[in-house]
C-alpha cells in the first residue's frame, strides 16, 4: 500500500496556519489534502527523525528552531538533508479581560512580578509583591495573577528570556543578583528566571483556550497567549502593551514589540520527489499569496518573514540545512 | 467479618419478652430500621448524586453544544465571468481547473457589491471588507460548482454561501452587537447589513446537516467544520475494538477463571493484566506508534490501528469484568452440566458465559466508552489534527485512509482560537454522546435478556 | 488470485471439508449417534479447523513475506543508478506505486498487457496521474524495469500463493474428512484447538506488557544516561526548563498521583457501591433498567468535559467556600485548580465503573443467601453488609481495581482541574499534577526530543509501569493469603 | 418397629397462629387455595402432603419469605399472637426474628462455620461479648447434633460440609436466634437416623417452650414428633387435626389413600 | 409393612466397577480412607452410614466429579470396565457421559424445565431432530415422576419448582443420557413416599440394563431397591455385602449398631 498524501506532524502553535494551507492545497490542486497532525514541536521533530521512507511523515512543524542534538540523532537514523522553512513569526502578547482594568507593561513590572526571589539589600528575599501597584506605582492596584505557559511550552523559553531576563536585567536585579552569588553567571540567570510557586503564577500545560477559561473563572488574571489567538478572541480579552507598544503583525514584523518567535517547518529532501505533491505543498506554503503579508495566513495572525523571498528561493532550490 | 461488631459497640438489649404483639416495634428493631433507612438513603443519595452530576453535565454540554446544529447562509448572486474563468473560452477542464480559490475571490466580491446594492443599505465598507460576511470557503464552494458544471461560465448563478463565523454567531446570539464592537473582525456596518438581508430573507439560519456529515475545517472557517468524517473514523475505530477486544478479552477470562492451572504463568498473567489496566493511555500510544506504525509498516492516521492502540486499552477492562462476573457463577451450575456429560468448554459457553453476559455486557460498555472518548493515545500515531479527508471509498479505505476519531476533533476544536470552534466542540460532544447511547443501546437490551437471579 | 478471494475458497474448503467429515462420521455409525464419540459436528469442525486453520495462517504470512522477498528481488535493477544518499525503501515505494498503477491500467483496460510492459519511461508519468495514480517524480528507466520485474515477480507469487494455500486448505481437509471415525475424538481436538485459541488469548496480555517495555526501555535508558537516577528517584523538585539544568525529581509526581486517585476513590467507591445496592437490592425492575445505562454515560462523557466541568464549575465553587474570603473563612485553597478539584470530578466520571460492575456482581449472588438471612431475621441492609457484599467481595474489589487503575491513568481532568505545577503538599486544596499528565506534557511538548525534558515521559511511564506492577503483585499475594486462610 | 407411637401429650395449648383464606399465586400458579389453619402454641405441627402440593409455599407465608419471591402473590389472613402479620404495621424483620425458618435447601452462607451460626445472634444482639457469643454457637451447634464434627474446624467455610452436615448447620443457625415459631422444611431430609434422631429431641425439646411447625415427607416422623397434622393436596388443606387421629382415622379419602400409599 | 423384604434376585453379576485404596483429602481432611470395594453390574448397589462419613465424596470419585473441587486428592485406583478411570488417557467427559450423576442438593439450571432435561441429549446427539428430542425429554420426565406435574409448563423454569419437583427433575435430567452407571446421591430425600416408589420403581427398572448406585438414608430404601449395600463410617468402608446379610446380619459392630440405632 503506497501512501499519496503528504503528512504532517508537529507544533501546536504551527497547526492552524498548516491546516488553513493544506486545506487551500486540497481545493486548488489534484493532490490529496496534505494530513497535518498536532502533537508538539518535540514529538513531531522525533517522528521526522525516526528515517525516511513511506511510513514516516514528510514535514515537522516547530515552533522552534530544530536542535543540535535533534539534527544529530536524526542523521544518525539516516535522514541527513533537511530542508528548514521559517514561516514566519508568532506574537506573544499579554492580555486580560476585557471589563477588567487596563495595563502597559514592561518586562521589569513581570520580572518583579514573578520572580521567585528578588534581591534586596544584599540578600536574596522571597517576593513580596502582592499587587501590581507594588510593582509598578503606575499600574493599577489589582492582585497579581498571572497565566503563564507551563513548561512544556516552548512560549515559555520566550517568556523567560525575553521578559523575565530581560525584566531582571533592566532593573538591575541582574547586577545585585552577581553580586549576591559570586559571579556566577549561569545562576543569576536561572534565578531570574525562576517563578514563584506561591500560587500567583498559575503555569498552564494546555492551550490557549484554558488560559481564556481561567481568565473567565478569574477575570484579575493575566494570560500569555499568541498574537492570533488574541486577535480572534478580541471580544472578550483586552491587549496589554509591552514597553509602550501594542503587539499587532506590524508592530512585531518591525521589530518594536519585544516578545515573539520564529515559526518553523522541516522538509525530508529526500522524500522530494517521491511523496507526490511535497515540493508543490512546499512551495504553495511559502507562496507569497499564501504566506505573505496579504494572505490568509497573515490575516489569521502569523507575522509574515520580512525574508519571505529567500525562503521561497531556498524551497524551490531544496536547499538543505548544511549548505545554508 | 471479626467477632460481635454490633454488640460489641452497643449495648446490648435483653431478648424481647415473649409474646409481644408484632405490632409494636421494640427499640432494637427500631434501630435497626433507622439504620436500614439510612442505608437504603444512602443508597438513593448515591444514585441521585450520580444522576445530579449526569443532569449537570448533560445540561451543560446540551447549552453549550446544541446551537452548533444550525448555521447561517447568505443567498448571493454571482456573475461567473468568463474572461475571468476561462480566458480562451474553449471551455478546457484543465484550463478551468488550473484558476485557483484565489481568482474566484473577486468574483464573489462582485456579487457582495451587486447585492449591496440590490438590498439598497448604505454602507462605507470596501468590497474586500464585505467578504469577511462569508465564509472563506466561498470561493472553494464556487469554483467546485463550476468546475463540475463549466457550461455556468459566463452566467450569473445564485449560490448560497456560508456565512462566516461570526455572523453566524450574531445571528445565533452567541456574540452580541456590543462584543462584536469591540472585535477586529466584524464591524456594526457589517451587521446593519446583515440585519438588512436578514429581512429581505437572504440571510437564513437553518438546520446544518452538513455539520454533522462534514469533514473538519481549517482554522480559519469554523462555520464550515463537521465531525462526520470523525464519526466515520470514530465508527471504524470501534467495529476494530469491537470485533477484536470482546472476543479477545472473553476468551482471555475464561482462560483464566475456567481452565488456567495454577501456576506461574497464570500469575504472571493476570498481574499483567491488572496493571495494563492502570497503564496510562498514552502510553498505549507510544506502544501503537512503536509496534504498529514504525515495526509493521501499518498506515499512519489510520482508524485500523487507532483500533489496535484502542483494543489493548480496552482489553483489561473488558478481562477484569468478564472474570469477576464468571466468578459469580455459582459452581452448582458447573456441575450440574459436567455431571450430565458435558465437557468443561461446553458446560462454560452453554451455561455459564450466558449467565455471566450481563458483566461481560457491562465491561464492554465500559470498556467501549472508554476506548469511545480517548484522545491521548491517538495523539501518537497520528489522529489528531487536521485531518480533513473526504469519506473514504470503501470499507477497506475507511480502516486505512487516514482519519481522526471523535474525541481528536472535539479535543482539537476546543483549542481553536475562534470561539465557534468552542461551540462546535460542544456540539461534537453531543454527537458523540449520541453515537455512545446508540451503541450502548444494543448492549443494554442485551443485557436485559441476560439478567435473572437463581 | 486476491488474498480476500483465496481466504474465501479457504473458507469454502473448510465449509466442504465440514460438511463431508460430518457426513462420514455419520454415515460410520450408521446414523446411530451414540456410536459417534462425539457429536457429528464435532467431526465437521475439525476438518474445517485442519482446512482453514494452518491455510490462513500460511495466507497471512505469506502476506508479510512476499513483498519482502519481492523487494529484495527487485532492487538489484535498481541498485546500479541509485546514488550514495539514495534510500533504497523510498525509491521502491515509487516502483511499487508504478507497478500497481500499470496493474490498474490493465485491469481497468486504459492499457492492454502488451502496452503496459512496452510504454516508454517518459510517457509513464503521464499515463499514471491519467490512471489516478501520482508519482512523485519523472519515471527513469530503471524505475521502469523495476516496476516490470516487480509486477512479474508478485504476478508469479500470487499465483504460487494460490496454489499453495489452496493445496494446504485441500491437504487439511481431507486428512480431517479421513480422520472422521467414530472412534475419533473429534470434540477433544476441537476443544483442544478452542484453548488454544484461549491461551494465546491470555498470552496476547503478556505480549502487550512485552511491547510497552520494549517501546519505553531504549528512550528510559537514554534519559538515565543524561540525568542521573537517584535524582530523579529521590528528588523532591519538578521543574524542568529548555535551557538545561532541570530538576526532574519524581516524587511530587508520584505524591500528586497517589493523592488525586485516592480523592478520587473516595467519592466514586462509596458513592458507586451504595448507587450499585440500591439498584441491585431495593431499585425497581424499571428504575434499574434505565438508570444503570444513565450512569454509564458517565463513563462515556469525553474527560475533556470533566476537566472544563472541573475548571469553570467545581473549581470556583471549591474556592467560594475554601479559598481566602470563602464562606467558610478558612482560607485553605488559593486557587481553583486543586487536588480536590480533579479528585472530586474524576470520582464522578469513575462511577459508573464502581457501580456497574458492583451491580452485576451483586445481582448474581443466589436468592437462596439472601432468604438464609432474611429467614434469620435480618434487615436487607444488614444481609447486604455480611452476606451478599461478602460474597460479591472478589468482583467488587476487582471493580474498584478497575477504577483506581483509571485514576492513575488520566490526564485531561488533572491538566485542568489540578494544574499543571508539581508540589509536595499535604494540603488537598493546594495545585499538583500527577505523573500520567506529565508523561503526556512532556511527549507533546516543545523540548529538544533528546533532551532529559523530554525523555523523562519514557522514565515516568517505566517507573509507573514498575510500581503499579509491584502493586499489582502485592495485592494478587494479599488476596491469595487471604482467600487461604478462608477455605 | 413402633412406627405409629401413640400420643401421649395431646393437650393442645392456645392458638399461636391463625391462617384464614390464605392463596399464594406465583404468576399464573394458583399454589395455595384458600387455607384455613390454626396453630397451636408449645406444640409441633407437621405439614404433610405430595411434593409440589404447597408445603413449603405455606411455610414461607407464615415468616413472610414470600415477599422476596418476585411474581409471588400472598392473600388472606394470616396472624400471630392476635397480629396480622400482613399488617402495614407489621415489620417483617422483626417477625422472622420470632419465627425462624430452616430452609428445603440448606443454604449455608459462604462464610466460616462459626460465623454461619454467629450471624443471628449478632445481629440481633443476643451475646454481650465474645465469650457470651461462643456459647451460643457452641449451644446451637449442639443442638444441631453437629457439634461433634465441626468442633475443629469452626473456622473452615460452612459451603464445604457435607449436605447433611450443612442441613444440621442452618438448624444450628436457626435456633440460635431462639425464636419464637421456628418453620422447619424438611429439616431430615439429609440425615441418617441417628441425626435424625438427634434432631427431633430438639424439635420436642423446643415445643416446650416455643411452636415448630415441620414440612415432613416421613409420615412416621409426623407421627413421632407432631401433636397436629396438616395434610396439603394440590394446594387445599384437606385435612388438619391431631396427629394420632390423622393417621389412625382420617376422615377424607385423600389423606387416606395417601397414607396408606406409604412404603416408607 | 415389609420394610426387609428379602432379596428375591441376589444372582449377582460381573463386576461393574472395582476400587482399589481409594483415598480422599479434602486440604487436610482425610475424607475417604483406603477404600476397595467392587461394583456389580446390573445391580443396585447402595451406600449407606452416617451424615458426614464420606458416602458423596466417594460417589463422586467414581465420575471424577471430585476433579471440580478446588484442594480435593483422590489416590488410588478406581476401574470401571477395566479401565483406569484415573488414566490420563480417560476423558473425563467421555466417562461422565457414561457415569450418571444425580447431587445431593438438586441443582437444575436456570433454563426451562424442557432445557434441563433436554441439555444432556443435546449435547450427546442423542436426538435427530425435534420430534425425537421431545420423545426423550417426555420419556424422561416421565421415569423421574414429574411429568404430569410439568407437563403444562415445560417452557416454565426449573428453578421455580418446589424441592421435590427439583430432584425429580435432575433424576429425569440424568436419566434422559441413558448413562451406563448411574449415581444417586439421596435421590428421594425430598420426595414423598409416593414419589419415591416412583422413582424406587425406576432404579429397578434401571437395574435391567445397567449399575445403579444410591446413597440413601433411609434403610428401608435401601433394602427395597439394593442388591448390594456398602456401609461407610468416618471415610472407611466399614462394611460391604450382599443387602440381605447386611441387614440381617452384619460382621461388624458397628454396622450393626447403626442398622439396630435406626428409627424410622
Ligand atoms: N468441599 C469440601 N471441603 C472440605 N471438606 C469437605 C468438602 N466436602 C466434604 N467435606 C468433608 O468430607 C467429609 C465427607 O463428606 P461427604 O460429603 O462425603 O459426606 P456424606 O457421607 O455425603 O454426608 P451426608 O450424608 O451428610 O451428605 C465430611 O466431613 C465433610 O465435612
Ligand atoms: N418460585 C416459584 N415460581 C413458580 N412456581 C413455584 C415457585 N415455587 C413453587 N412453585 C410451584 O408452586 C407449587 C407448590 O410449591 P411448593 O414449593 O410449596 O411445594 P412443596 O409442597 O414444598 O413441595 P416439595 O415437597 O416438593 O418441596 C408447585 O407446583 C411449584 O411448582
Ligand atoms: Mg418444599
Ligand atoms: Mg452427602
Ligand atoms: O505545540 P507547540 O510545540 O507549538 O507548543
Amino acid at each position: 500500500q503506497s501512501r499519496d498524501n503528504v503528512q504532517i506532524a508537529g507544533s501546536s502553535t504551527v497547526l492552524p496556519y498548516a491546516s488553513i494551507v493544506a486545506e487551500a492545497f486540497g481545493e486548488n490542486f489534484d493532490f490529496p489534502t496534505p494530513v497535518v497532525e498536532s502533537g508538539g514541536s518535540s514529538a513531531g521533530l522525533a517522528r521526522f527523525c525516526e528515517g525516511v521512507g513511506e511510513n514516516t511523515i514528510d514535514i515537522a512543524n516547530a515552533s522552534r528552531a530544530i536542535r543540535e542534538g535533534e539534527v544529530e540523532s536524526c542523521a544518525a537514523n539516516g535522514v541527513n538533508e533537511i530542508i528548514e522553512v521559517r514561516i514566519g513569526y508568532d506574537g506573544i502578547v499579554f492580555a486580560s479581560d476585557i471589563d477588567g482594568e487596563t495595563f502597559a507593561f514592561t518586562p521589569a513590572d513581570w520580572y518583579q512580578a514573578l520572580a521567585a526571589e528578588i534581591p534586596q539589600d544584599g540578600a536574596m528575599v522571597a517576593n513580596p509583591n502582592a499587587s501590581w501597584a507594588d510593582v509598578n506605582s503606575e499600574l493599577p492596584d489589582q492582585e497579581i495573577l498571572a497565566f503563564i505557559p507551563g513548561t512544556k511550552h516552548g512560549t515559555r523559553e520566550v517568556f523567560e528570556e525575553k521578559v523575565l531576563l530581560a525584566g531582571c536585567e533592566e532593573t538591575g536585579a541582574y547586577e545585585q543578583i552577581l553580586e549576591i552569588n559570586g559571579g556566577d553567571e549561569d545562576a543569576a540567570e536561572a534565578a531570574c528566571m525562576e517563578t514563584r510557586t506561591d500560587g500567583v503564577s498559575v503555569d498552564i500545560d494546555g492551550d490557549y483556550t484554558e488560559t481564556l477559561a481561567r481568565i473567565e473563572a478569574n477575570p484579575q488574571g493575566i494570560g500569555v497567549f499568541g498574537l492570533s489567538f488574541y486577535e480572534n478572541n478580541t471580544d472578550s480579552l483586552q491587549v496589554a502593551t509591552m514597553s509602550g507598544v501594542e503587539p499587532s503583525t506590524e508592530t512585531i514584523a518591525s521589530g518594536e514589540y519585544p516578545v515573539s518567535r520564529p515559526l518553523y517547518f522541516y522538509i525530508k529532501k529526500a522524500h522530494l520527489g517521491v511523496i507526490p505533491g511535497l515540493q508543490e505543498f512546499a512551495e504553495f506554503f511559502v507562496a507569497d499569496e499564501i504566506a505573505g503579508p496579504d494572505g490568509p495566513l497573515s490575516a489569521y495572525g502569523l507575522v509574515a518573514d520580512p525574508e519571505l523571498a529567500a525562503t521561497q528561493e531556498a524551497v524551490a532550490n531544496g536547499t538543505t540545512m548544511d549548505a545554508m | 467479618m471479626t467477632d460481635i461488631p454490633q454488640s460489641g459497640a452497643t449495648p446490648v438489649e435483653p431478648p424481647a419478652p415473649k409474646g409481644d404483639s408484632l405490632l409494636v416495634t421494640d427499640a432494637r428493631t427500631k434501630r435497626r430500621n433507622r439504620a436500614e433507612r439510612r442505608f437504603k438513603a444512602y443508597g438513593i443519595a448515591a444514585l441521585g448524586v450520580g444522576m445530579a452530576f449526569l443532569v449537570a453535565l448533560l445540561w451543560a454540554i446540551l447549552s453549550n453544544g446544541l446551537t452548533a446544529f444550525t448555521q447561517s447562509y447568505v443567498q448571493l448572486d454571482v456573475p461567473l465571468l468568463e474572461e475571468k474563468l476561462d480566458k480562451d473560452g474553449d471551455r478546457d477542464p484543465a484550463k478551468i481547473a488550473k484558476v485557483s480559490t484565489f481568482g474566484y475571490a473577486p468574483l464573489i466580491e462582485a456579487g457582495l457589491v451587486d447585492l449591496v446594492e440590490k438590498t439598497g443599505v448604505e454602507t462605507e465598507l470596501e468590497p474586500k471588507a464585505l467578504t469577511k460576511i462569508l465564509s472563506s470557503s466561498a470561493a472553494a464552494q464556487l469554483r467546485d460548482r463550476v468546475l463540475a458544471n463549466p457550461e455556468l461560465i459566463g452566467q450569473t448563478v445564485s449560490v448560497e454561501l456560508l456565512a462566516s463565523s461570526r455572523v453566524d454567531g450574531y445571528l445565533k446570539g452567541r456574540v452580541s452587537r456590543a462584543s462584536l464592537a469591540r472585535d477586529k473582525n466584524l464591524d456594526a456596518e457589517h451587521l446593519d447589513l446583515i440585519d438588512a438581508w436578514r429581512d429581505a430573507g437572504l440571510v437564513e439560519k437553518r438546520f446544518n446537516w452538513d455539520f454533522i456529515t462534514g469533514a473538519d475545517a481549517s482554522d480559519s472557517r469554523p462555520e464550515q467544520a463537521g465531525i462526520g468524517v470523525a464519526m466515520l473514523g470514530s465508527l471504524f475505530m470501534m467495529l476494530v475494538v469491537l470485533i477484536l477486544s470482546l472476543p479477545i478479552g472473553v476468551a482471555a477470562s475464561i482462560y483464566l477463571e475456567e481452565f488456567a492451572p495454577q501456576n506461574r504463568l497464570t500469575d504472571i498473567i493476570e498481574v499483567n493484566i491488572s496493571n495494563l489496566a492502570a497503564v496510562p493511555s498514552i502510553v498505549f500510544g507510544i506502544l501503537g506508534l512503536a509496534v504498529f506504525i514504525q515495526f509493521m509498516h501499518l498506515p499512519q492516521s489510520a482508524p485500523l490501528v487507532g483500533g489496535l492502540v484502542l483494543t489493548l486499552m480496552t482489553l483489561p477492562t473488558i478481562i477484569i469484568s468478564t472474570r469477576a462476573s464468571l466468578k459469580s457463577v455459582p459452581p452448582s451450575i458447573r456441575n450440574a452440566a459436567l455431571g450430565v456429560g458435558a465437557s468443561k468448554m461446553q458446560a462454560v459457553t452453554h451455561h455459564v458465559l450466558p449467565l455471566a453476559m450481563p458483566g461481560i455486557l457491562t465491561g464492554t460498555i465500559l470498556g467501549l466508552a472508554q476506548a469511545l472518548g480517548e484522545t491521548a493515545p491517538l495523539l501518537l500515531i497520528g489522529m489528531v489534527g487536521y485531518i480533513a479527508t473526504n469519506y473514504p471509498d470503501g470499507v477497506a479505505e475507511g480502516f486505512l485512509a487516514p482519519n481522526s476519531a471523535m474525541p481528536a476533533q472535539i479535543y482539537e476544536w476546543a483549542k481553536r482560537a475562534d470561539p465557534a470552534f468552542y461551540e462546535r466542540a460542544w456540539g461534537g460532544i453531543i454527537v458523540l454522546l449520541v453515537f455512545l447511547l446508540a451503541m450502548n443501546l444494543i448492549a443494554v437490551l442485551l443485557r436485559r435478556r441476560f439478567e435473572r437471579r437463581w | 488470485m486476491t488474498p480476500s478471494w483465496i481466504a474465501l475458497i479457504v473458507l469454502a474448503i473448510a465449509a466442504a471439508g465440514f460438511v463431508l467429515a460430518r457426513a462420514r462420521a455419520q454415515a460410520a455409525a450408521r446414523r446411530e449417534a451414540r456410536r459417534l464419540h462425539s457429536l457429528p459436528n464435532y467431526y465437521g469442525w475439525t476438518a474445517a479447523i485442519y482446512a482453514a486453520g494452518p491455510a490462513l495462517l500460511l495466507l497471512a504470512i505469506w502476506l508479510v513475506a512476499q513483498p519482502i522477498a519481492t523487494r529484495s528481488l527487485t532492487w538489484p535493477v535498481l541498485a546500479a543508478e541509485a546514488g550514495e544518499n539514495a534510500v533504497p525503501s523510498l525509491m521502491m515505494a515509487d516502483v511499487q506505486r508504478l507497478a500497481s498503477g500499470l496493474d490498474a491500467a490493465v485491469a481497468t483496460g486504459r492499457l492492454t498487457a502488451e502496452e503496459a510492459r512496452a510504454l516508454p519511461p517518459e510517457e509513464l508519468r503521464a499515463a499514471m496521474a491519467a490512471q489516478g495514480v501520482a508519482l512523485g517524480s519523472e519515471v527513469t528507466p530503471a524505475t521502469r524495469d523495476a516496476a516490470l520485474r516487480w509486477r512479474r515477480l508478485s504476478g508469479t507469487g500470487d499465483l504460487l500463493r494460490g496454489i499453495v494455500v489452496i493445496g494446504l486448505a485441500l491437504a487439511g481437509a481431507a486428512w480431517g474428512v479421513s480422520r472422521a471415525k467414530p472412534d475419533f475424538r473429534a470434540r477433544n481436538a476441537v476443544e483442544q484447538a478452542m484453548r488454544g485459541v484461549l491461551v494465546s488469548a491470555a498470552l496476547l496480555a503478556i505480549l502487550t506488557t512485552v511491547g510497552i517495555v520494549l517501546a519505553l526501555i531504549f528512550n528510559t535508558i537514554e534519559f538515565f544516561r543524561l540525568y542521573p537516577a537517584a535524582e530523579f528517584f529521590f528528588g523532591t523538585t519538578w521543574s524542568p526548563s529548555f535551557g538545561g539544568g532541570s530538576e526532574l525529581g519524581i516524587l511530587p509526581l508520584l505524591w500528586g498521583t497517589l493523592y488525586i486517585s485516592i480523592i478520587a476513590l473516595l467519592v466514586a467507591v462509596p458513592i458507586g457501591l451504595f448507587a450499585a445496592i440500591y439498584l441491585a437490592e431495593y431499585a425497581h425492575r424499571n428504575v434499574r433498567s434505565w438508570a444503570k445505562p444513565m450512569l454509564e454515560m458517565l463513563a462515556g462523557i469525553p474527560t475533556i468535559v470533566y476537566g472544563l466541568f472541573a475548571l469553570l464549575t467545581v473549581g470556583p465553587l471549591l474556592v467560594e467556600a475554601f479559598g481566602r474570603g470563602g464562606y467558610l473563612g478558612l482560607g485553605w485553597m488559593q486557587g481553583g485548580t486543586a487536588v480536590m478539584t480533579a479528585g472530586l470530578v474524576m470520582g464522578i466520571m469513575l462511577i459508573p465503573f464502581v457501580s456497574s460492575l458492583s451491580d452485576d456482581i451483586i445481582n448474581a449472588v443466589p436468592q437462596s443467601l439472601r432468604d438464609g438471612s432474611l429467614g434469620l431475621g435480618a434487615t436487607r441492609s444488614e444481609t447486604i453488609r455480611q452476606v451478599v457484599l461478602p460474597a460479591a467481595l472478589p468482583g467488587i474489589v476487582g471493580a474498584v481495581l478497575l477504577a483506581a487503575s483509571r485514576a492513575i491513568g488520566e490526564t485531561m481532568i488533572v491538566v485542568l482541574g489540578a494544574g499543571a505545577a508539581a508540589r509536595l503538599s499535604m494540603n488537598p486544596f493546594d495545585a499538583m499534577t500527577t505523573v500520567t499528565a506529565k508523561i503526556v506534557s512532556q511527549l507533546t511538548g516543545d523540548a529538544d526530543f533528546s533532551s532529559p525534558e523530554a525523555l523523562v515521559a519514557f522514565a515516568l511511564g517505566m517507573t509507573l509501569f514498575v510500581i503499579t506492577l509491584a502493586l499489582n503483585v502485592v495485592a494478587l499475594w494479599i488476596v491469595r493469603r487471604y482467600r487461604e486462610q478462608y477455605e | 418397629m413402633n412406627d405409629m407411637r401413640t400420643m401421649d401429650n395431646t393437650v393442645l395449648n392456645e392458638t399461636k397462629i391463625t391462617a384464614r383464606d390464605v392463596n399464594v399465586h406465583y404468576g399464573t400458579t394458583h399454589a395455595i387455595k384458600g387455607v384455613d389453619v390454626d396453630i397451636a402454641d408449645r406444640t409441633v405441627t407437621a405439614f404433610i402432603g405430595p411434593s409440589g402440593c404447597g408445603k413449603s409455599t405455606f411455610l414461607r407465608c407464615l415468616n413472610r419469605m414470600n415477599d422476596t419471591i418476585p411474581g409471588a402473590v400472598v392473600t388472606g389472613e394470616i396472624k400471630i399472637d392476635e397480629a396480622d402479620i400482613y399488617d402495614s404495621r407489621v415489620d417483617p424483620v422483626q417477625l422472622r426474628a420470632k419465627v425462624g425458618m430452616v430452609f428445603q435447601k440448606p443454604n449455608p452462607f459462604p462464610k466460616s462455620i462459626y460465623d454461619n451460626v454467629a450471624y443471628g445472634p449478632k445481629i440481633h444482639g443476643l451475646a454481650k461479648n465474645k465469650t457470651e457469643l461462643d456459647e451460643i454457637v457452641e449451644k446451637a451447634l449442639r443442638r444441631g447434633a453437629i457439634w461433634d464434627e465441626v468442633k475443629d474446624r469452626l473456622h473452615a467455610p460452612g459451603t464445604g460440609l457435607s449436605g447433611g452436615q450443612q442441613q444440621r448447620l442452618c438448624i444450628a443457625r436457626a435456633v440460635a436466634t431462639e425464636p419464637e415459631i421456628l418453620l422447619m422444611d424438611e429439616p431430615c431430609s439429609a440425615l441418617d437416623p441417628i441425626a435424625t434422631a438427634q434432631v427431633e429431641e430438639l424439635i420436642d425439646e423446643l415445643r416446650q417452650n416455643f411452636s415448630v411447625v415441620i414440612v415432613t415427607h416421613s409420615m412416621q416422623q409426623a407421627a413421632r414428633v407432631s401433636q397436629r397434622t396438616a395434610f396439603f393436596h394440590l394446594g387445599n388443606l384437606v385435612e388438619y387435626g391431631e396427629t394420632g387421629k390423622i393417621f389412625t382415622n382420617p376422615e377424607d379419602s385423600r389423606t387416606e389413600s395417601y397414607i396408606s400409599g406409604r412404603i416408607g
